[in-house]
């Protein structure tokens, strides 16, 4: 039986990308949330290379996992006194 | 070769995942965040697409999308602290600009 | 050739300038421009002189002069040159003489004006208007086209409109000076169509032009109809301006103006150049050619109107009791003398033309004769009756009187001016108008109408000089019946009389020094109107005739008004009698039918059409304004409760209902997304579900 | 200078704009007006003397004989200037003056220096009222300038605006409805007359194309002259049919009907005359009206002569019942400024009647007849502004004796009078003398020419009315009231001068504008007949 490893890798990093937007999505904690948001680029990133799109994942690389999240670090940032917090009315974590 | 259909359900999955984000949560910046991954859910067809087809032209719309994301983040940015100077909050439910 | 041409310019040009000197600067001239009026006049008159003595050294006597345009600018410009209408003076004999003799009056009854009118008010304006009106008269017998003709003889027209008009506070002065205008501007009217016709016949003015052009035309473009109509339209310029029946109303009136207006206008010039527009319109009378039918219809006409006029306006001279009316019907009867003449003469020139004879021009010399004696003593009548007036501050000649011996020079000259008038011999009036008479009834064995107007002639030949010494009888004879203390007039008034008076002792004899006068105005042969000499038997059988008549004429009129052994009331007094003296003094009402006819017809006209005007047209505009604004008031109610009900009706319920969806904004971003989303699943359920459906659609249809 | 035409219809702009923002007094602003209207007045001198004789032009050189675009065309006299091309749907800005404009133009800014200066004494809103003759003097010029349709239609359009406001805030005591009834008619003639210009536009393109090779619709007034002119001196086959130029010509002719005015459109005349300030009355009838004439040589005899050959019928009647009718109302009427308003429309008649002829001499009569009535009618309409100042009445009945009181006005009046009723030796006489014989040797009438008695008689009406005008107003003893009336004063006496000037000095040469005139004529339209 032939593996095909290329559908292993695209399972797998499906799965690490379901679980990380899930977390992205359903955390308390902000500055968390950023960091999975980085996680699940990276990882679509990686399906990209999958489908041969290298200069894709290049740029999503660079432009995504790079300054998107910073971004939002600094914007939760400058909107709470304390970064790591979490101060939502939504009642805490 | 990954089947189209694979594919096709981890979009559909992130994009489920980043509307209930945006439906479901409070947080302007966590909004944000959820229309990032529904960006991403859709780029992603773009990419896998053209690897089936073979045409280069949807690397591109992504490389555009790719782009639109990452200015739409900043724009987003700046109005929620925009928001949050003149209002002292980011909480969706406590803007209510649009109620006329 | 004349020698010197542009000499001829400065004849007009002198009185021109007169007119424009004194027009500016007259308020600060000595004697109102007077000075200078009669020194421009004698400027004109010496070169007149000049001109006419070259045309008689150069014509000789029966010899020809041939007639020279002098050529100015042109006036209405034309791509093809021969057709400009330009300025341009003729010199042939008639123009020369005329120069002369309208320089010559003019220049004496611009003297005589001098004393005539030293205590009159608004003298700049008198003597700027008699000379704006020698221009005139020396430009229209100079003229060498009929539009030239035409300009300066409207030219006089104002100005004797003006000078009638002289004294403006008098309402009888306003009121003729309007008649007259208004009378004359009818032939004028006409002359007018006549140029016109001329025009698009011809498409030249000029005489010459036109007489060359003549035979060749006829009867293609010059038909016979518009040859007999042509000379008839220039004919009714002349009746206007020279006062024939049926325009003659208005010359009587006009003697509202200061006599020497009288004398010069209305006596001596203006109202001759009728006679020599006729004159000039011989061209189209005796058209020279045996080709050409003469228009003898449009000869009878003249003529007939001539004849009719000349008895007309004799008998209502008999009745007048104003000095100067009688002299002013008297010129309408002598200048109707000169139409019958030039009438009687174009039909034996036509006849002989059509005959192929030799042209005997003896009418055409003796009306032109006629005028140019009339000129004098006609002149000297008025001017006369001035100096009468002067004295005695009257018209009416029942306060008058016994004035020979206050006046004895006035009475003398008068004397000399009456016998003429009344063609006593040797005195100028008996040649011309015996002439004429001879010639009416020479004309009378070619057509019998002509003896039935030489015995209207002869009956005016006695009229005449019954009328003309009931004047002289009544004025200088008898008692004085007014108030004044009458003095003789000053001698800057008397010497024009006396060289007046001498004028028409001479004139009529120097016909005989030139061997007929015929010679002077030569029109194409030179046949003499030479006056008693060498003539037939039966000519001075009948000037024998015509003087008798005038004889008995001035007997019935000393008897009369010098002895009062016939008294006139004997006449008046039976029933008959007092109806003819009526009809006469009210001039045989014609006077009234022209003022109903105005008033009534013309000025009703006119209410009505300005009626018409403002009810009517203004009357529909507003109708239609007020139908508009009617609409608009309509469609401003349907507007408002239909369209604007309609449209308020939409609002309301649209914010009523808005009212109530505004509850379902909450503002939150969220709460929209949610309503994006069921969106989007709506759509996609849709385009499932339709395409579900096509195909099992089609699989129904498989 | 080559931009004479554009700055002649330039400075009169500025200089309303100037006067109405700069003149701060009423004494500024009058100095301001008569300044720019003396510097206008001046420019079109020298483009007159150019035309009078091409040898006297100085500054702008000789008017050109042949347009630059179209070689072998025979059009007369002629200063042009075009910008064309630019325009997607075929406006051009073409202003060009030929034989029958400049003398219009001319006497455009000379009345309107003269009202200026006859207004010398104007209190009322001296800025609005000097600045309004400025415009109105830049709008005038403008039409008649204009060679391209819609140009022509927005300076006819513009001309109605500061008229309407000189009538409707200096006039009479019922301005209101005047100044509205003039709206209303010339607006009413305006529509209809676009809509011939519609008509033109959308069959434009073969013409167009037979003129300057360039297939598109086109506005451009010239393409229409030279092709009407090649068309009937047969070297263009094919040009707007008959058919279709039937039609248009009706609709521009009521426009310009409308305008001139002739009989049934004519009684806002009246009634815009009386209420009209004396300088709005002089520039109304002495200009406006023109336009209306203008228009009918222009266009109606210019571009659509097939029509014309077939219409001048009507043209002959209007214009004959104009003359008739009107003489027959001025005799009736109390009022002066009413009775000279009628004389106008009167005097109107003969260009609708030269026009009608289709003769060369009967169309430069009535073409000589619009200049010559300019003259006149301004100079009639100051005396009755003189009249009603000095008097305060231009009752007829009510005034008597002035020769006595007002020598010099009476002088004037004598003049005016007799020149409008045409005497010979005064300007007036020749146009209407034209006008006659071309009526009366015109090639349509045939045997009918008799009746050209008909319209004579108009002449002896117009004579009786101003004659007998003149008995009541100038004879007869001086009433009380009016012992103390003023003559002429000083500012008056230099309008008058000019003008009774012009009238003696066109009575004796009329060659200086008939040369311009039939050089036009005889070039424009080779199709007349008659001498």
């Amino acid at each position: 039986m032939d593996v095909d490893w290329e559908l292993i890798a695209f399972l797998v990093l499906g799965a690490f990308e379901v679980i990380g937007s899930i977390l992205v999505v359903t955390n308390k904690r902000m500055v968390r949330a950023a960091f999975w948001l980085a996680m699940t680029l990276v990882t679509i990133g990686a399906i990209y290379l999958l489908f041969l799109s290298e200069f894709v994942f290049l740029i999503q690389v660079i432009v995504y996992a790079g300054a998107v999240p910073v971004l939002f670090v600094f914007g939760i940032m400058l909107t709470r006194r304390t970064i790591m917090d979490e101060a939502g009315p939504e009642g805490g974590p | 070769m990954i089947p189209l259909q694979y594919e096709l359900l981890l979009s559909a999955m992130l994009l489920c995942i980043g509307l209930y984000g945006v439906l479901a949560r409070r947080n302007g910046i966590i909004v944000l965040m959820s229309i990032e991954i529904i960006l991403n859910a859709s780029i992603l067809n773009f990419v896998a697409f053209s690897s089936y087809s073979g045409d280069a032209s949807g690397q591109v719309f992504a490389l555009l999308g790719i782009a639109v994301a990452a200015a739409e983040a900043a724009v987003g940015l700046a109005v929620f602290l925009g928001i949050y100077q003149t209002h002292g909050t980011i909480e969706l439910d406590k803007i209510r600009f649009l109620k006329w | 050739m004349i020698a010197y041409e542009w000499v001829v310019w400065l004849i007009l040009l002198f009185p021109l300038a007169a007119f424009v000197l004194i027009g500016v600067l007259g308020r600060y001239l000595p004697e109102g421009g007077g000075h200078v009026a009669v020194g421009a006049m004698a400027g004109s008159f010496v070169l007149s002189l000049y001109v006419f003595i070259q045309v008689l050294q150069q014509g000789g006597l029966g010899g020809a002069f041939t007639p020279q345009t002098i050529e100015g600018f042109v006036w209405i410009p034309s791509l093809l040159p021969e057709n400009s209408i330009k300025i341009s003076l003729l010199i042939d004999n008639l123009s020369a003489l005329m120069l002369v003799l309208v320089s010559f009056l003019c220049l004496l009854i611009f003297i005589y004006s001098l004393g005539y009118m030293h205590e009159e008010e608004g003298k700049p304006r008198y003597y700027a208007e008699v000379s704006l009106f020698a221009t005139g008269m020396l430009g229209t017998v100079s003229a060498d086209n009929f539009l030239q003709l035409l300009i300066f003889w409207e030219i006089m027209g104002l100005c004797s409109y003006l000078l009638i008009g002289f004294w403006d506070r008098k309402p009888e002065a306003a009121a003729a000076a309007k008649k007259a205008f208004l009378v004359t501007r009818i032939g004028d009217v006409l002359f007018l169509v006549g140029v016109l016709v001329i025009w698009n016949v011809f498409a030249t003015l000029s005489f010459g032009e036109i007489q060359r052009k003549m035979a060749s035309l006829y009867p293609g473009t010059l038909t016979p109809q518009l040859l007999t109509l042509i000379p008839l339209l220039l004919f009714g310029g002349a009746v206007g301006k020279s006062a024939q029946f049926p325009l003659h109303a208005w010359l009587p009136d006009a003697m509202e103006g200061p006599t020497t207006v009288s004398a010069l206008i209305h006596a001596a010039t203006m109202v001759k150049a009728g006679v020599y527009l006729t004159a000039r319109a011989f061209i189209f009378l005796v058209p020279l050619s045996s080709a050409v039918e003469p228009p003898f219809t449009a000869i009878l006409v003249i003529a007939a109107i001539g004849g009719f006029t000349t008895l007309f306006a004799a008998t209502m001279a008999v009745v007048n009791f104003d000095i100067k009316r009688v002299l002013a019907f008297s010129t309408i009867s002598q200048l109707a003398y000169m139409f019958l003449g030039l009438g009687a003469g174009a039909y034996i020139m036509a006849t002989d033309v059509s005959r192929g004879e030799a042209v005997d021009s003896a009418g055409y010399s003796a009306a032109l004769y006629h005028l140019f004696n009339h000129a004098f003593f006609k002149a000297l009548l008025f001017l006369g009756a001035g100096s009468v007036i002067h004295a005695v501050n009257t018209n009416d000649m029942r306060e008058m009187g016994g004035l020979s011996k206050p006046l004895p020079v006035t009475s003398k000259v008068m004397l000399f001016g009456a016998l003429a008038l009344a063609g006593i011999v040797p005195f100028s009036g008996f040649f011309s108008k015996g002439e004429i008479l001879s010639v009416t009834f020479d004309a009378g064995s070619l057509n019998s109408g002509f003896y039935l107007l030489w015995a209207l002639g002869v009956g005016t030949a006695f009229l005449t000089a019954f009328y003309t010494f009931r004047l002289w009888f009544m004025t200088f004879r008898g008692e004085y019946r007014g108030h004044q203390h009458p003095h003789e007039s000053p001698p800057v008034m008397t010497v024009p009389l006396m060289i007046l008076a001498g004028f028409t002792l001479v004139s009529g004899l120097l016909a005989y020094p030139m061997q007929g006068f015929g010679n002077l105005v030569f029109f194409q042969r030179p046949e003499a109107a030479f006056p008693l000499l060498g003539v037939p038997f039966q000519h001075l059988l009948l000037e024998g005739v015509s003087m008798g008549v005038a004889v008995l004429g001035l007997a019935l009129a000393w008897a009369v008004y010098a002895t009062k052994r016939v008294p006139a009331e004997r006449f008046t007094a039976s029933r008959g009698g007092a109806f003819i003296h009526r009809m006469l003094t009210k001039r045989y009402w014609i006077d009234d039918a022209y003022d109903a006819f105005g008033r009534t017809v013309v000025y009703g006209t006119a209410r009505a059409l300005d009626w018409f005007d403002r009810r009517v047209i203004d009357g529909i505009v507003n109708g239609v304004g007020r139908a508009g604004v009617v609409v608009a008031t309509g469609t401003d109610r349907f507007d408002r409760q239909v369209v604007d009900g309609a449209v308020n009706a939409i609002s309301l319920e649209t914010v009523r209902t808005s009212l109530r969806l505004r509850q379902r904004q909450t503002g939150q971003v969220q709460s929209y997304a949610w309503v994006v989303v069921l969106g989007i699943v709506v759509v996609i359920a849709l385009m499932f579900g339709l395409s579900f459906l096509q195909r099992w659609w089609s699989g129904l249809g498989r | 200078m080559t931009y004479i035409l554009s700055l002649l219809i330039l400075i009169p702009l500025v200089g309303a704009v100037v006067a109405w923002f700069v003149g701060t007094s009423q004494r500024l602003a009058k100095l301001i007006a008569l300044g720019v209207s003396l510097i206008e007045t001046t420019l079109a001198t020298l483009l007159l003397v150019g035309f009078i004789n091409p040898g006297w032009a100085v500054f702008f050189g000789a008017p050109t004989t042949t347009p630059p675009p179209t070689p072998g065309a025979y059009v007369p006299l002629y200063y042009m200037e075009r910008y064309s091309g630019w325009s997607q749907f075929g406006f051009n800005y073409i202003v060009g003056v030929d034989g029958l404009s400049v003398p219009l133009i001319w006497l455009t800014t000379l009345l309107t220096t003269l009202a200026i200066v006859f207004h010398w004494d104007e209190e009322n809103r001296p800025r609005a009222f000097f600045g309004l003759f400025l415009f109105l003097e830049m709008t005038l010029v403008g039409v008649f300038m204009s060679l391209d349709l819609l140009l022509f239609a927005v300076f006819w359009e513009l001309v109605i605006i500061p008229m309407f406001f000189l009538i409707g805030i200096w006039g009479g005591p019922n301005r209101r409805y005047a100044a509205l009834k003039f709206l209303i008619f010339t607006q009413t003639g305006f529509v209809i007359m676009l809509l011939s210009i519609f008509a033109l536009y959308f069959n434009s393109a073969g013409v167009n194309a037979a003129v300057y090779g360039t297939n598109a619709n086109t506005l451009d007034m010239t393409a229409f002259l030279h092709g009407a002119l090649r068309h009937e001196t047969g070297t263009l086959a094919t040009y707007l049919t008959v058919g279709l130029q039937i039609p248009i010509f009706a609709a521009f002719l009521v426009g310009f009907l409308v305008k001139l005015p002739s009989f049934p459109f004519h009684t806002w005349l009246p009634d815009a005359h009386v209420e009209a300030p004396t300088g709005g009355s002089v520039l109304l009838a002495g200009v406006l009206l023109k336009m209306g004439g203008y228009g009918i040589f222009r266009i109606n005899l210019g571009i659509l002569p097939d029509a014309t050959k077939n219409l001048w019928w009507v043209l002959a009647v209007l214009g004959t019942v104009s003359m008739v009718y009107a003489a027959f109302v001025c005799l009736a009427q109390v009022d002066l400024k009413r009775l000279i308003a009628y004389s106008s429309i009167g005097h109107m008649g003969f260009v609708l009647l030269g026009a009608s002829s289709l003769t060369v001499i009967g169309v430069q009569g009535g073409i000589f007849q619009l200049f010559n009535h300019g003259i006149i009618t301004a100079i009639l309409f100051m005396l009755a502004g003189s009249v009603k100042h000095a008097t305060g009445t231009r009752d007829i009945p009510e005034l008597q004796g002035l020769a006595k009181v007002m020598p010099q006005f009476s002088f004037v009046l004598a003049i005016g009078f007799f020149a409008s009723l045409g005497l010979p030796g005064l300007n007036s006489f020749w146009s209407e003398f034209m006008v006659f014989v071309g009526a009366y040797g015109s090639p349509n009438l045939g045997e009918m020419r008799r009746l050209i008695i008909i319209p004579l008689i108009s002449i002896v009406v117009t004579a009786a009315y101003y004659v007998y005008t003149m008995q009541r107003i100038l004879f007869g003893e001086v009433p009380e009231k009016l012992g103390h009336s003023h003559d002429l004063l000083p500012w008056e006496r230099v309008s008058y001068v000019v003008l009774v000037a012009l009238v003696f000095l066109v009575g004796f040469l009329p060659f200086l504008f008939l040369g311009m005139i039939n050089t036009y004529t005889a070039g424009s339209f080779p199709w007349l007949g008659g001498l």
